[in-house]
C-alpha cells in the first residue's frame, strides 16, 4: 500500500544504515530476490517493453511474493503477470496495457474491475517527478500537468499550491522512494557501477529514490573496464545491494543494443490470457514461471530461433 | 481523383494529420498514427520537422518497415539526436521547447478532453482502459493534434473522466485550471477535420473528408456539431502520400 | 540585474519565438556574441578553471558590452576578466576566487569592496537547483541546505516553507532563467547538437533555461556522427542559436580530454594583477584581449609551448 | 618516535585527519588537505574508502604528483567509478549516501560555524571572501570533519558571517533552522583535535598533538576552551604515513 512521503530523518536512517562501501555483491537470482520482503513497496526500471527486469520478476514470482505494491512509468507484460501471479495487488504507473500492437490488457481490466487489485494512475512526468524527488531527497517536485483533470481529482496525494514567488497555480507530486528497486542493464561491474545503453526512461532517478536496488545485467564487466569510461556510468555502486548477471534478463521485452521483444512469444502470451485472464493466465505462469528449472530453461521455451532473432534485431541499431 | 476512396480510414487520417504539421516545428508525437502520420510529414513536406517521443527521443527519424510498437522502443532512437530519460524529455514540454502534441484518442468530448482511463465511474469502472501515459502532461503542456477513429460512443458530449485535458468546460476554464498556455487545436478523424472556437472553446468542423456529408459526421457524434461558417472540404490523399505511408508501413501495422 | 522569476506564460512566450528548427548556426565569434545585449542575464558554462567558454568572454570584453549580469557555479579567472573590464557589474555565484593555488581575487575584492560591483552568494546546490528549475520550466525547487545560515539570510531572493507533506522545514530557490548561455563543449554537429566529455558541471541544466543559447566548440562534427551515438548528445539543437567553432576555446583554462590549465600563463596573470587589480588588469586586457587580431593571436601569445604542455596533459586523461 | 618534529603542520594536519576516516565511508572531500588525507586513507588504512568531489565525481583515485587544483579539474576524474553533473553529486548528499564531508576553513566559532565569505559587515564588507562553494551545502546535510590551520583569528567566539552552518547558536539551533541531520563531528588542526559537546554543542579539545600545551591551544584560540574530561594526545605521524604524504605531493603543493 502507498505509504506516503517518508520523513527525512527516517529516509536517512535507513540509508546510513545501508552498507555503502566498495565491496562485490554479485549474488544469484534466488539470493537478490531475499532483498524483497512481502509486502514492500517495488520501483519496476526500464519502461512498456523495454530493460523490463522480467528475471527478478520470474524469480519473485516463484517466491511466491505476497503483497508487494509496485510502481512504473509505464507498465505491461509485468503488470499482468505480478497482478495474475498474485504478487501483487496494487500498481501505480501512468499506462497498463499491452502496447498498442495488443490492445488493452484483459488481466488488468479483470483484476482492476474485480476489485481484486488496484491501478492508481498518474502522469507520466508526474511518476518521474516523484522519483526524481525521492532521488533528490526532497517531499515534492512542483510540476504544470495533471492540473484541472480527473487525473489529478482522484490522487489527492497531490496538492495543489500558489506560487509563492509568481501566484501561479501549481501541482506538488509527493516524492517516491520505493523499499526496494528491480532494474536491469546491459553492463554493470561486481560492485553495481552500471552503464546503460540507449533509453535510460526513469532507472537513474529510480535507482538512487529506492532504499534497496537489486541490479540484473547482461554482462558483469571489471571495474577497471568502468573506470576507464566513468563518464557513461549511470548507476553508483553505492546505491546497489545485489548484482546478478542474467544474459535476456529482460526475455521476452527487449534490452537496447542487445536484443528487440520476442514478437512471437508476446503474440502468443496475449492470445492465451486474452482468453481468459486467470485460468490461462495460471497455465502460463506454470509452464513458463513455476516449472523451469532455471532461467535459462526459460529461455529454453521461448526457443533458440526467437532468441536469436530478437538479438539479430536488438543488435542491428548498431549496424550504421 | 474521384470519389472511389482507394484508401482506408486509417489512411486518411495519417495523411489529413501529417498535413497539419508545418516544416521546423518540433512535434510531440505519440505511437501508431501519430507517429507514422509525423514521420510522413518529414519525408514529404518537412524535412526540417523534429520528432520526439515519449521515451526519450529527440529528432527521431524512423526507418520504413521497422515501426517501433511503443514510443519507448529502441527503435525510436536509430539515428535520432538525441536520447535523454523519459521525464526529461516530457520536461522539454513544460519548458515550452514543444510546438504540437499529436496523439491518438480513445474519446473526446465537445470541449477536447481525452478519456483514456475508465469508461463508467472511475470508483467502479465498467471498463478500465490503459490510462493517460504522457497524454496528460502533453496536452497540458503544448497545443494538441488529435488523430482518432469517429465512432459515437467515442464522440460524446461529456467524457466520463478528462484524462488528458482540452479546454476542459469551455470559456477561460482551463487557463483557470492552472493551464496557461496550449490547448485543442486540431481533431482529425477519417470523417472531418475539427477546430475549436476561439470564445466558448467548444469543438466545430471546419472541413469534410472527401465524399463526407454533414449528416454523416453528426450521425457518428453523440451531441449537436457545429459546422463552421467556411465550412471546406478537405483535399483527398494524393498518390504521393498514400506510397510514402505505405513505404513507411508495409506490413499495414497502423494502416489497417 | 536580477529579474527575480520570470513568469511562465512570458517564458513560454519567448521560447515560442525563437527558432527552433533543424538548421544550421555556424558563425563567427563575432556573430555569435550580437545574441548577447547590454544588460543582459548571462549564464556562464563550465566551473572553475574547466570548460569557461573564454572566447565568448573574450570577444564580449573585445566588443566592450556592457552591464551584464552574470552567472555561473564556481567562477575564477572568468569573472576578474567581467569585473575588470567593466563588461559585468553583477554576478550570481556560490564561490570567486582563483582557485586555491593562487588564493582570494583581488579583482574581485577590489570591485566588490569598493561597491563598483556585486557578488550575490548563494550554495553551490542552490546555483544547481536555480538552472534546473529554469530548465524544467517550475518557479523553484525545494532544497535542505541554506536553512540556519547567514548565505540565506542575505537571500531574501529565496523562501521558506513548512513542507505541505511532511511539515518539515524547506527552502524554495528561485529558478534562474539566464538570457543567454555562454557553453564550450568539446564537440558538436552544425546544428548545435552538443556532446561533453568528463565533468559536465551544470551547463545541460543551464542550456536548457536560458532564452538563448552560445556554443563554442572544439570541433564541429557531422550530423551524421551525433546520430550514430545519439546517447551521448548531451544538450539538443534546438536549444542552441549559435554555434562557433573555436579550437582552445577555454585557454588558458583546460577542456576534459583535450588540454589542461595552462598553468605558467596562469601564475603570470595571478602575480600581474594582484599587484595592481585595476592597473595591471588593463594592461593584460590590453595586451592579451583587446590587441590582438583573432583568437588564434591570443592563443600566439600564450604560446606554443605551454599550448602544446597543456594538450599533453589533457590528453593523458585518455591515456589507460 | 621523539618530540623532533619531522614534519610540517600541514603535514600533521593531512595525517591526523586522514585518520578520522574510516574503510568502507563515502567521504565528500574538498581540495587541498581534505582531498590529500581522504587519498592517504584510502592508500593506507581504507583501500574501500570512496571519494566525492564537488565536480561531479564518485570514487575518485587521485594519482601521485597529479593532485588536482580545484575538484572541478579532469584529474579528479581519472580512474573515477562516476563522472556526474555538479547539483547531482551535492544531491548525492541531501538524500543520505555521504557518511563525512570533509573541509578546509578559513574561521570557525564555538559552535563549529564556519566563515568563507566576509570579513566584517557584510553589507561593507573589510574583506569579500571567496564563498561558500559546496561548503554550506555539505555542512547542512552530513557530518563534517574540517582540517585547518590554527590561529587566534580564525578560531573565533562567533564568526562574522555564518557561510557553512555547524551547530550555529548551540543546544537544538541546528535541528529548528531546518537542519535535523549530521552537523560538526571533528575539527583538526596542528595544535589539536576538537569534538563538540551532545548538549550544547560547544566545541572542546579531545586531544593535544605531540608536544602542544594546553596554553598554546588556548592562546592560540579568540575564546575561552574547553578541555574534555578525558583529553588524551594524539599519535604523532609515523613514518609511513609521512612517507607516502610525499609521494602523493612530492611538489609539496599542500603540505607546505
Amino acid at each position: 500500500m502507498t505509504t506516503g512521503v517518508e520523513p527525512y530523518v527516517q529516509l536517512r536512517e535507513k540509508l546510513s544504515k545501508r552498507d555503502r562501501s566498495l565491496r562485490e555483491k554479485v549474488m544469484s537470482l534466488e539470493e537478490a530476490t531475499k532483498f524483497v520482503r512481502d509486502g514492500d513497496t517495488v520501483g519496476i526500471g526500464g519502461s512498456t517493453m523495454s530493460r523490463t527486469p522480467m528475471a527478478l520478476i520470474w524469480q519473485l514470482i516463484r517466491d511466491r511474493r505476497k503483497e508487494l505494491s509496485c510502481s512504473r512509468c509505464i507498465i505491461s507484460t509485468d503488470g499482468d503477470l505480478l497482478f495474475g501471479s498474485g504478487v501483487s495487488n496494487h500498481i501505480e504507473t501512468s499506462w497498463f496495457a499491452q502496447g498498442i500492437l495488443w490492445g488493452l490488457s484483459k488481466v488488468m481490466r479483470h483484476n482492476v474491475e474485480s476489485g481484486g487489485a488496484r491501478y492508481d494512475e498518474w502522469s507520466h512526468m508526474a511518476m518521474g517527478m516523484r522519483y526524481r524527488a525521492g532521488g533528490m531527497g526532497v517531499p515534492f517536485l512542483p510540476i504544470r500537468s495533471m492540473l484541472g483533470s480527473d487525473v489529478e481529482r482522484i490522487r489527492p496525494e497531490a496538492k495543489e499550491i500558489d506560487c509563492p514567488f509568481t501566484g501561479e497555480r501549481l501541482l506538488l507530486v509527493p516524492a517516491l522512494n520505493p523499499e526496494v528497486a528491480l532494474i536491469h542493464v546491459q553492463r554493470c561491474d561486481a560492485y553495481g557501477n552500471a552503464q546503460i545503453d540507449g533509453l535510460q526512461f526513469m532507472d537513474i532517478d529510480l535507482a538512487l529514490a529506492a532504499n534497496r536496488v537489486i541490479l540484473t545485467t547482461e554482462r558483469i564487466v571489471s571495474n577497471d573496464q568502468i573506470r576507464r569510461a566513468p563518464d557513461q556510468t549511470k548507476i553508483p555502486f553505492f546505491c546497489v545491494d545485489a548484482v546478478v548477471e542474467v544474459p535476456y534478463g529482460s526475455a521476452p521485452h527487449e534490452c537496447f543494443g542487445v536484443y528487440e521483444p520476442m514478437l512471437a512469444h508476446m503474440d502468443a502470451y496475449v492470445r492465451q490470457v486474452n482468453k481468459d485472464p486467470v485460468g490461462a493466465m495460471q497455465d502460463y505462469l506454470e509452464k513458463y514461471f513455476y516449472e523451469p528449472a532455471s532461467w535459462n530453461k526459460y529461455l529454453e521455451l521461448i526457443g533458440m530461433e526467437e532468441v536469436l532473432e530478437a538479438s539479430r534485431r536488438g543488435r542491428s541499431i548498431y549496424n550504421d | 481523383m474521384t470519389d472511389t476512396r482507394n484508401y482506408t480510414a486509417s489512411e486518411i487520417l495519417a495523411v489529413l494529420s501529417s498535413r497539419q504539421l508545418t516544416d521546423g516545428q518540433v512535434v510531440f508525437a505519440g505511437v501508431g498514427i501519430p507517429l507514422l502520420a509525423a514521420t510522413l510529414a518529414q519525408r514529404l513536406d518537412c524535412p526540417g520537422l523534429t520528432i520526439l517521443f515519449e521515451g526519450g527521443v529527440v529528432g527521431a527519424f524512423v526507418e520504413p518497415g521497422k515501426l517501433p510498437p511503443s514510443t519507448n522502443d529502441q527503435r525510436c532512437t536509430k539515428r535520432a539526436n538525441m536520447v535523454l530519460g523519459s521525464a526529461d524529455v516530457l520536461l522539454l514540454l513544460q519548458r515550452g521547447y514543444v510546438d504540437v502534441g499529436f496523439m491518438g484518442g480513445a474519446q473526446i468530448d465537445q470541449f477536447g478532453n481525452l478519456n483514456s482511463s475508465f469508461i463508467g465511474d472511475p470508483a467502479h469502472p465498467k471498463t478500465r482502459l490503459p490510462g493517460t501515459g504522457g497524454g496528460n502532461d502533453i496536452s497540458s503542456l503544448t497545443n494538441m493534434i488529435v488523430a482518432m477513429k469517429h465512432e459515437k460512443r467515442r464522440f460524446v458530449e461529456q467524457v466520463d473522466f478528462i484524462t488528458s485535458p482540452g479546454f476542459i468546460r469551455g470559456g477561460r476554464s482551463r487557463a483557470e485550471s492552472g493551464l496557461p498556455m496550449g490547448g485543442m487545436f486540431r481533431v482529425i478523424t477519417e470523417l472531418a477535420v475539427f477546430g475549436f472556437d476561439d470564445t466558448d472553446r467548444r469543438i466545430k468542423v471546419l472541413a469534410l473528408n472527401p465524399g463526407v456529408s454533414r449528416e454523416e459526421v453528426q450521425d457518428n457524434t453523440g451531441f449537436d456539431l457545429t459546422f463552421d461558417d467556411q465550412l471546406g472540404t478537405t483535399e483527398p490523399p494524393t498518390e504521393k502520400e498514400l506510397a510514402t505511408l505505405r513505404v513507411l508501413d508495409p506490413e499495414r501495422l497502423f494502416i489497417g
